[in-house]
């Protein structure tokens, strides 16, 4: 903008600026704390003293006592879920006295299951991503968010983050840059986050606790995973700045070389089960070996471990992070395809991927870790219910997720690839040659 | 598997557009106000053009009308990340042409000084090293670290990064008993956690990966260039000027210097890991036997006016070699002081490395040489 | 290899060359007579071992450098009368030589045997011209790019000489004694 | 082929024991400050905002001559007979230039220093007119600036004081 001319600087009289009071923090004694031993702060000492410290045993505290909340809540809801037919019938009676055909019946329990695997999503958005900043921060000794939620200090570790996050960006303008092909830009967020939602139907949160209960699950969460790369792209080239172009292009080459791995991956796990229904996978690992090992496909003796390993590996590279985030990678692309999103836009990309890091839990809670069965044959341990130890196995899985991010390095755009095609897709091949041999000779089907 | 990228990428059958980008001045890993114009095919990268020149706060025309003791002041802002070597090195050049020796006691406070803040400067490497590469914890764990030394600066001299702590003739105060046993506790602490460092970051196989064979400069290209300090060590080449020409008393002290095979960022990284634990070393053995006596030399004036003539010192700063030309026509400023900055020669390096490398390449190796924008700019 | 019988080699090849007046500290100083001794000289020391250029960098000797050549905009003091800077002034200081000549240097470092020999040439101060080294070093390269923006030497031979540090905008060479800042657009 | 697993193994294990190290630091205490509620007090010799005392300053100039970048500017009060007594009639400093360096207060003579650091590190500035701070016969250690729109001396609103002001050193 030009400089005033100067004949305009002396013309129009400066307003009078009003009286700006500056809010004076003064911190004394009183209402806050004044740290006087500055050695007190220092990390050896803090370490030693651990256990005298009122935060760290609040912390602890709260632990146990969520963990004790769950555990009850789960046995009593445990008698509540034997019910699910006879709350289906009801519907269906309750239903047929007011005239209304079997076959709507269906269709409301039907949009009842869908609306349910939708708040399942829309919650975990909420709380894995409070979760990942509770854990990064304690594992870089820092504390993450304390101060959201009830003013008065009542806060217990900041459990009102996300939501308030949810709501600050609803109200951020969505900006859509100058240079966007609009309609792209716009269009971007709904293709990425449309089949995640749609993979998560045959996802069975239970024993008998499916949305849908296909036949062709595994096939079917993997085809509709496979589509939000396509949004990723368009994202990538619609943003209109370069560094969101290498960044979808980068995506791209990711998403799909690691669909490969991610497949094969759970080709033996298929052939143990028998069929691609989630439900008949996660039976098939009942039972205990000796009485006391549960037969869980991750347990049989070299294939599970090889087939596990692989596919966290390839499931942390199909959600983009560290060590495979290269297309929002911070220091090189400053954040890759959702540069130019702000706002709702931003959040739903943000959504996504904790959506498919609870998707990738959940498979391999199911696959490997026999989704819904106890670990243990004995008293305590089958008093709680299917979806309960589901749900502590998928929580389990996701930690490991957010561990294996917040140690390792980032990989380079080629060594990523050449580990996928030249390291993981061979193991795979010799991994599935391997459980065939099971097959033949140890485990008669 | 060398990583280096070996057919030019102008003749692959695929014809791309080129791409020209800026990288910079506002990056999260160029280290302050540096701009490369990268001029891009795919992911290879065909003309590199590093442009300096944002942080010019022209500190050598201020030496003109500045006293000596005002110099040292001046001498914080130029390798903002370590400031001790650079009092040292302008009180150094300073106190030749003054013909002043400070006492003992000063100069084992100065190596001890300049020690501490090596490790507090290559900590705060090693934490942006790890971010740029992608890991954010080490990041957090070296920081942790470092503002335990920044602690201790502050309860000596004052400030935290702009010590003017080291004055013509000695050093501002002496240091308390409970000064130096903070520090030793310090030490204490500090040597588990650089085997820590170890784990998380130098011998992690993607870390490796990412390093080992990338951005390779030979010994004679390294001497070519003029580099110094930990990138010239990287590439092989035994030259550290504590050793080549002891200043302060370092002859006392017995340390060896690390030194890199191949010239990767690796070696670059690991030579920086390895004089942590050196420094503890002199750290340990200089407050062992911390000379009595006084802390400042007696006639220093309060306005110095030395005789006409030239100086030059150089020390071993967290970056390089860093020198000092002064020149002095007997008024009360410097006539011409002339800061030979590390940096400066480090940062030089990179038009010619970074052509045919990968844009990831390039953050690796930006952030393995190690440069302070206030110190290349002056 | 001693100084002296290093110094004995150079004399030998070189009679114009002598040993400068006033050594810096105890390094070898050796001053050339001309511009055109400076690349054979350079290369003949990098075959001695001599393998690189450490600091280059020249001395404008025309006399105290000239206020005029620095910004000076304080904050706006109630009690200074408009305008008023509390005052520094660059004196000259008697008995030291004020020519008008521009004294160069070149600090050449043996890796090796831990040596340094410090090269000086003095020229007239207008239109500097001498040859560039960046055939023989590369690290010249830069360092002469900074003392062409600094200080308006011309280096023949160099790829590309043009400003390094100061903004383009900014019109003569700050580091020269008789730099007058001209007025640009942030000098409000 | 050995070699082949042999590196398998080892990339592995060193994996595993960086995840061991983030794991053991997870169950760490933090070692961060709150800082709005907790506030860190600096060390006795921190080089904060600096004060001023105009009864005890015998205008002799030597914090003028020993600033670096010439921040610090004041006049000799005189008596009635016209005659420089050794009384400071203003003082100034400007804060947009002063790097905080302790060289006026080590070159102060007084016993109590008259320039001295404070251990405040929260200093504001609202306006530009507030960088440059003026202390008068009876002005506040804190001293106050010139609002040139009133033509007055205002306290500065940016003065945050981290706790009651630190005890002049000697």
């Amino acid at each position: 903008m030009t400089a005033p001319t100067p004949d305009e600087k002396v013309a129009a009289p400066k307003p009078p600026t009003p009286k700006f009071v500056m809010p004076v923090p003064v911190l004394n004694r009183s209402n806050g704390r004044l740290i006087e031993d500055r050695f007190s702060t220092w990390p050896q000492r803090i370490f030693d003293s651990k256990w005298s410290l009122p935060s760290y045993r609040f912390g602890a505290a709260m632990l146990v006592a969520i963990a004790a909340a769950l555990y009850a809540t789960g046995w009593l809801v445990g008698e509540l879920s034997t019910r699910g037919e006879q709350a289906y019938s009801l519907i269906f009676h309750y239903g047929a006295s007011y005239g209304l055909s079997p076959l709507s019946v269906g269709v409301i329990w039907i949009a009842l299951k869908v609306i349910a695997v939708l708040l399942v999503i829309l919650v975990n958005g909420l709380w894995s991503i409070w979760w990942e900043r509770k854990i990064s921060a304690h594992i870089q000794s820092r504390v993450g968010p304390t101060f959201a939620g009830s003013p008065k200090g009542r806060n217990f570790h900041g459990w009102a983050q996300t939501p308030i996050d949810g709501l600050k960006l609803l109200l951020k303008e969505d900006i859509t840059p100058a240079a966007a092909d609009r309609w792209v830009h716009a269009l971007a967020p709904a293709i990425v986050i449309a089949p995640c939602i749609i993979a998560f139907a045959p996802v069975s949160f239970g024993s008998q606790l499916a949305a849908a209960n296909l036949d062709i699950g595994t096939l079917y969460i993997f085809a509709f995973a496979g589509i939000s790369v396509i949004g990723v792209v368009m994202a990538g080239w619609a943003s209109g700045n370069k560094y969101s172009l290498l960044g979808g292009l980068r995506a791209a080459a990711q998403i799909v070389s690691y669909e490969l791995p991610r497949g094969f991956s759970i080709v033996p796990v298929l052939m143990f089960a028998g069929s691609l229904n989630l439900s008949v996978i996660a039976d098939a690992q009942t039972g205990f070996w000796w009485g006391v090992v549960p037969k869980w496909f991750v347990f049989y003796p070299v294939v599970g471990q090889i087939a596990f390993a692989i596919f966290l590996i390839a499931s942390v590279a199909e959600t983009n992070r560290t060590p495979f985030d290269i297309p929002e990678a911070e220091s090189e692309l400053v954040s890759g395809f959702h540069t130019e999103y702000s706002g709702m836009k931003w959040s739903i990309f943000f959504l996504t991927e904790y959506a498919y890091v609870l998707l990738g839990s959940f498979l391999l809670a199911t696959f490997f870790l026999g989704g819904g069965g106890a670990p243990l044959p004995y008293a305590p341990f089958l008093l709680v219910p299917s979806w309960l130890w589901m749900l502590a196995k998928a929580l389990l899985m996701m930690f490991v997720f957010l561990w294996i991010r917040w140690t390792l390095p980032r990989l380079r755009a080629d060594q990523l690839m050449d580990f996928t095609w030249k390291f993981l897709l061979p193991w795979c091949f010799a991994n599935i040659a391997l459980a065939g041999l099971y097959l033949a000779f140890w485990l008669k089907p | 598997m060398s990583n280096q990228v070996t057919n030019a990428p102008s003749n692959s059958p695929v014809k791309t557009d080129q791409l020209f980008i800026n990288l910079g001045p506002q990056h999260p890993s160029t280290h302050g106000v540096l701009r490369i114009g990268l001029t891009i095919e795919g992911e290879i990268i065909i003309k590199a053009v590093p442009d300096v020149g944002y942080l010019h706060r022209g500190t050598e025309k201020l030496a003109e009308v500045r006293g000596y003791h005002h110099c040292v002041v001046l001498s914080d802002r130029w390798d903002y990340v370590s400031a001790m070597p650079n009092n040292l090195v302008f009180c150094l050049a300073a106190e030749k042409l003054l013909g002043v020796k400070p006492p003992p006691r000063a100069d084992a406070l100065r190596v001890v000084m300049c020690e501490t803040n090596r490790i507090a400067s290559h900590l705060l490497f090693l934490g942006t090293y790890g971010i740029d590469l992608g890991a954010f914890t080490p990041f957090l764990y070296a920081f942790r670290e470092r503002e335990m030394i920044l602690d201790l600066f502050e309860m000596l001299c004052g400030a935290r990064l702009t010590y003017n702590y080291i004055r013509l003739g000695g050093v501002m105060v002496d240091v308390s008993p409970e000064w130096t046993a903070r520090l030793k506790e310090f030490v204490e602490y500090f040597k588990p956690r650089l085997d820590e460092y170890d784990t998380l970051l130098t011998y992690n196989p993607i870390f490796m990966s990412r390093t080992k064979g990338v951005g390779l400069i030979s010994a004679k290209e390294a001497v070519d260039w003029a580099l110094s300090g930990p990138n010239l060590r990287g590439s092989g080449v035994n030259y550290d000027v504590r050793k080549h020409e002891p200043y302060c008393g370092y002859e006392q002290y017995d340390f060896d210097v690390p030194l890199g095979e191949t010239g990767s960022c690796w070696d670059r990284y690991f030579c920086r890991a390895q004089e942590m634990r050196q420094s503890l070393r002199i750290i340990e053995q200089a407050l062992a036997k911390l000379p009595e006596g006084p802390f400042m030399a007696t006639g220093v004036a309060k306005i110095p006016k030395p005789a006409a003539g030239e100086a030059y010192a150089h020390v071993e700063a967290s970056r390089g070699d860093l020198g000092i030309y002064l020149a002095s026509d007997g008024g009360i400023s410097p006539f011409r002081m002339h800061v030979r900055a590390p940096s400066f020669a480090n940062l030089a390096i990179l038009q010619e490395k970074l052509t045919g490398m990968k844009i990831s390449d390039v953050i690796a190796l930006l952030g393995s040489t190690d440069i302070v924008l206030g110190e290349v700019d002056r | 290899m001693t100084n002296d019988d290093l110094f004995a080699k150079i004399q030998a090849r070189w009679p114009a060359v002598l040993k400068a007046s006033i050594p810096v500290k105890d390094y070898l100083t050796v001053r050339i007579a001309s511009p055109d001794e400076l690349v054979p000289l350079a290369s003949f020391l990098r075959d001695e071992g001599f393998d690189m250029l450490d600091m280059l960098t020249a001395t404008d000797h025309l006399g105290p450098v000239n206020m005029s050549g620095f910004i000076r905009q304080p904050n706006f003091n109630p009690f200074l009368p408009e305008g008023a800077t509390p005052e520094i002034e660059s004196a000259a200081s008697a008995g030291y030589p004020y020519r008008p000549a521009m004294d160069l240097l070149w600090s050449f470092v043996s890796v090796a045997n831990k040596n340094r020999v410090i090269v000086r040439l003095e020229i007239a101060r207008q239109g500097v011209r001498v040859p560039s080294l960046t055939g023989l070093f590369k690290s010249a390269d830069w360092q002469e790019r900074e003392n062409f923006d600094l200080l308006g030497i011309q280096y023949d031979g160099h790829p590309n000489l043009t400003k390094i540090l100061t903004p383009d905008f900014l019109q003569g060479h700050p580091l020269r004694k008789d730099y007058v800042h001209i007025k640009d657009r942030f000098d409000e | 082929m050995i070699g082949y697993f042999s590196t398998i193994a080892r990339n592995s294990k060193a994996v595993l024991q960086g995840h061991w190290i983030t794991l053991k630091y997870m169950f760490k205490p933090s070692v961060t400050i709150h800082y709005p509620d907790e506030k860190l007090v600096p060390f006795e010799r921190y080089r904060g905002a600096l004060l001023f005392d105009a009864a005890t300053c015998i205008s002799c100039n030597l914090c003028v001559k020993a600033c670096p970048s010439n921040c610090i500017a004041l006049e000799n009060a005189k008596n009635e007979t016209g005659k420089k007594i050794a009384k400071v009639e203003w003082y100034s400093i400007d804060f947009g230039k002063c790097n905080f360096c302790r060289l006026c207060e080590e070159a102060c003579p007084t016993k109590p220093k008259s320039v001295w650091h404070s251990l405040d590190y929260e200093v504001i500035f609202v306006k530009r007119d507030e960088m440059v701070r003026c202390w008068k016969k009876d002005f506040p250690f804190v001293g106050k600036y010139f609002d040139r729109l009133a033509q007055t001396f205002n306290d500065p609103q940016g003065q945050v004081n981290i706790h009651e002001v630190q005890p002049r050193r000697n």
